[in-house]
């Protein structure tokens, strides 16, 4: 559950962000390459409201897909159905760190690792919206 | 808006001193110094971190005798403990694979590993900087409060005028440097002390080539009882720490 | 759309070898052995070009001994000849400033520089490669089309380890690697020979360090008559060229 | 006149780009930073659209202002006025390489170097757009 030291990111953001406004609502990014537990993520918020007297913040988490491109031969593709087949070792560690990904993925077309990570990457606050906006 | 900004310092606000050991030039000995450095204090009774910000060349691993140790998942990441050094590297996420990344990977990357590394009580963090001034350096020099940087150098104008652009850099940002090392020296010279003199930098001392260092890589027991690490010893104890 | 990258390769079209001195590893002696090599070339009649690909840590033209020379513009610009090698650095345009660069920076500047250089009819062209496998060599690895590597390394398992992902991200990629250079030996080892043996590299031999070298940085006829100098034009003239 | 070197860039993407379709016009976007000489460029552009049998092309040329950006405080601010001031080395090696700028400019307001260029680097195609498009 290194997911905890994420979503402190989000909520000293929200509050440092925020100041006094009164905030609706706040949209995070997940992306999909770090294999964030979803439930793991949402408890620590959860938690981490309490302890910040943000309980009813509502923040809403939206997945997005990986989507890689070469920058060598320019080719796109969906990583999606590629991180069920990746090894427990390179898993974990794009788990921790997404960047490891270029150690170990390789372009399908040409071989190259010089990979663009298009979308999807990890943990990104979209959105923050103040009440009355 | 990035998550990971608010919380680095975060998580090293209780931490002392942190010292980042860099150069611009590249092998003139930042990784095994950094690593003494860290091994020595921890000798003396301090809790030390170690971080290794090479995430192309790192080293440190070699040098502290590192094997299959992985972090612990715990409300973030704990770097394990490496001969009572707390110790965290791209290496344990990568092993001997290349990691060719561009600049902002790099900037992720060490947005990442600083924003989940959970460094507990230590007292001090050493940081080996890669070479250069890019991506790496600039998030240190942008994201890390407080820090002090110990300049390391070999007696050599090929690598006194690369270090002089990363001092250019310090100073021209106010940033504290401890000093300037010079390390492998081969014969009498006087070029780094010169200069340290002339930039108003505080002159370490040197430490001489040492021919035995390779065969002690990773050998910590041994290792600690070169010539090397007793120089450094000496040069840290009079001048700078414990 | 980038009307750089279209005309990179016409600009290297008439150009008989594109070699690029790398390693992964700093410190390693890259420039020193890019730079003789091509004083060497030159000095056998070759129509040589040098292009410091360090842009953050350049420090060929302090070999080479530049001292204010500027590029003429003519349909591009014209890279001095020094010492009868045409020589292109960020040097000309920072001197000695550092120059922080984020990944997107560098990647823009490599660009730049290589799509304004005119070569004319050089015969070789030497690139000396920086540390790391960042923005720098990714964008060679992408961009020059026709390029073979000359691997330097030191003998010492913190080198072998760093240089040894430069090698496993040529191979995967397919691209030549004339073979590995061990530099600055002192005392017997067999672990470079051993490590090209067993990854089907060739070695092109060792040579010894050079207690003399510093003295000679800048002074080229002097430079050229020392040991260092002479072993390597030795293991050249037998193994690679001329 | 290394701006031939620059137009040569222009008219080679835009042969290989259109291949054998007839284009209606380019833009190509001149980032002020790099202080291009506009008739010289426009120069070799015509002499180049000759020799490749494409007098007729319209290339568009719209200048972009220089606005940068400090990585460290966040200031933003026009480069325009500051162009005209400095010394000529420097303007000079700015012409050749817009990034050596990093080296010599720091931000107005926290004296960082970690500068962002958000417009106007340098010579870019905006928009090659195809005849019946
Ligand atoms: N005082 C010394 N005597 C002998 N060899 C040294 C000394 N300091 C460093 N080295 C060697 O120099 C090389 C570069 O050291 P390293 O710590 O990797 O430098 P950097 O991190 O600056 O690239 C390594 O092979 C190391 O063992
Ligand atoms: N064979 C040698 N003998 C002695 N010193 C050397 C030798 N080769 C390189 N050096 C020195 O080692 C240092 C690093 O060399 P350099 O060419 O700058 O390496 P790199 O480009 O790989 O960083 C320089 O001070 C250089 O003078
Ligand atoms: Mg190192
Ligand atoms: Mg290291
Ligand atoms: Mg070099
Ligand atoms: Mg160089
Ligand atoms: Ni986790
Ligand atoms: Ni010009
Ligand atoms: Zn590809
Ligand atoms: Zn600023």
């Amino acid at each position: 559950m290194h997911e905890w030291a994420l979503a402190e990111g989000v909520i000293k953001t929200i509050k440092e962000y925020s100041k006094d406004k009164k905030i609706e609502k706040v949209v995070v990014k997940i992306g999909e390459l770090q294999q964030i537990d979803i439930d793991i993520f949402k408890f620590a918020l959860d938690e981490l409201k309490k302890e910040n007297s943000m309980n009813k913040l509502s923040i809403i988490l939206e997945i997005e897909p990986a989507v890689l491109k070469c920058r060598v031969c320019g080719k796109t593709w969906s990583f999606s159905e590629n991180l069920k087949e990746l090894d427990d070792f390179i898993a974990e560690s794009i788990h921790f760190v997404p960047e490891v990904f270029h150690a170990f993925i390789k372009c399908p077309n040409c071989g190259s690792p010089d990979i663009d990570i298009l979308k999807g990457r990890g943990v990104w606050i979209e959105k923050i919206k103040f009440k009355g906006e | 808006m990035d998550p990971r900004l608010s919380i680095i310092n975060e998580r090293l606000k209780n931490i002392e001193r942190i010292i980042a050991v860099g150069s611009g030039k590249g092998g003139v000995g930042k990784s095994i110094i950094s690593t003494t450095l860290a091994l020595l204090l921890s000798k003396n009774n301090k809790l030390t971190g170690l971080f290794d910000l090479d995430f192309q060349g790192p080293t440190c691993h070699l040098i502290l005798g590192a094997k299959d140790e992985f972090p612990t998942e715990e409300k973030g990441i704990k770097p394990p403990q490496i001969n009572s050094v707390y110790f965290m590297s791209i290496y344990y996420f990568t092993r001997d694979n290349p990691l060719p990344l561009r600049g902002w990977e790099v900037t992720n990357l060490f947005r990442e590993l600083l924003a989940i590394t959970r460094w507990d009580n230590i007292e001090y963090l050493i940081i080996d900087m890669p070479p250069g001034v890019g991506d790496e350096v600039l998030e240190l020099l942008k994201l890390i409060n407080k820090k002090e940087i110990l300049i390391v150098t070999t007696p050599s104008i090929l690598s006194l005028n690369t270090v002089d652009k990363l001092v250019k850099l310090l100073k021209n940002l106010n940033i504290p440097i401890i000093g300037i090392l010079e390390n492998m020296r081969v014969q009498p010279s006087d070029i780094v002390k010169k200069y340290a003199l002339e930039n108003k930098i505080n002159y370490l001392g040197y430490i001489p080539f040492d021919y035995s260092i390779e065969k002690y890589i990773g050998e910590i027991n041994l290792f600690m009882k070169t010539k090397f690490v007793l120089n450094l010893e000496k040069i840290l104890h009079e001048k700078i720490l414990f």
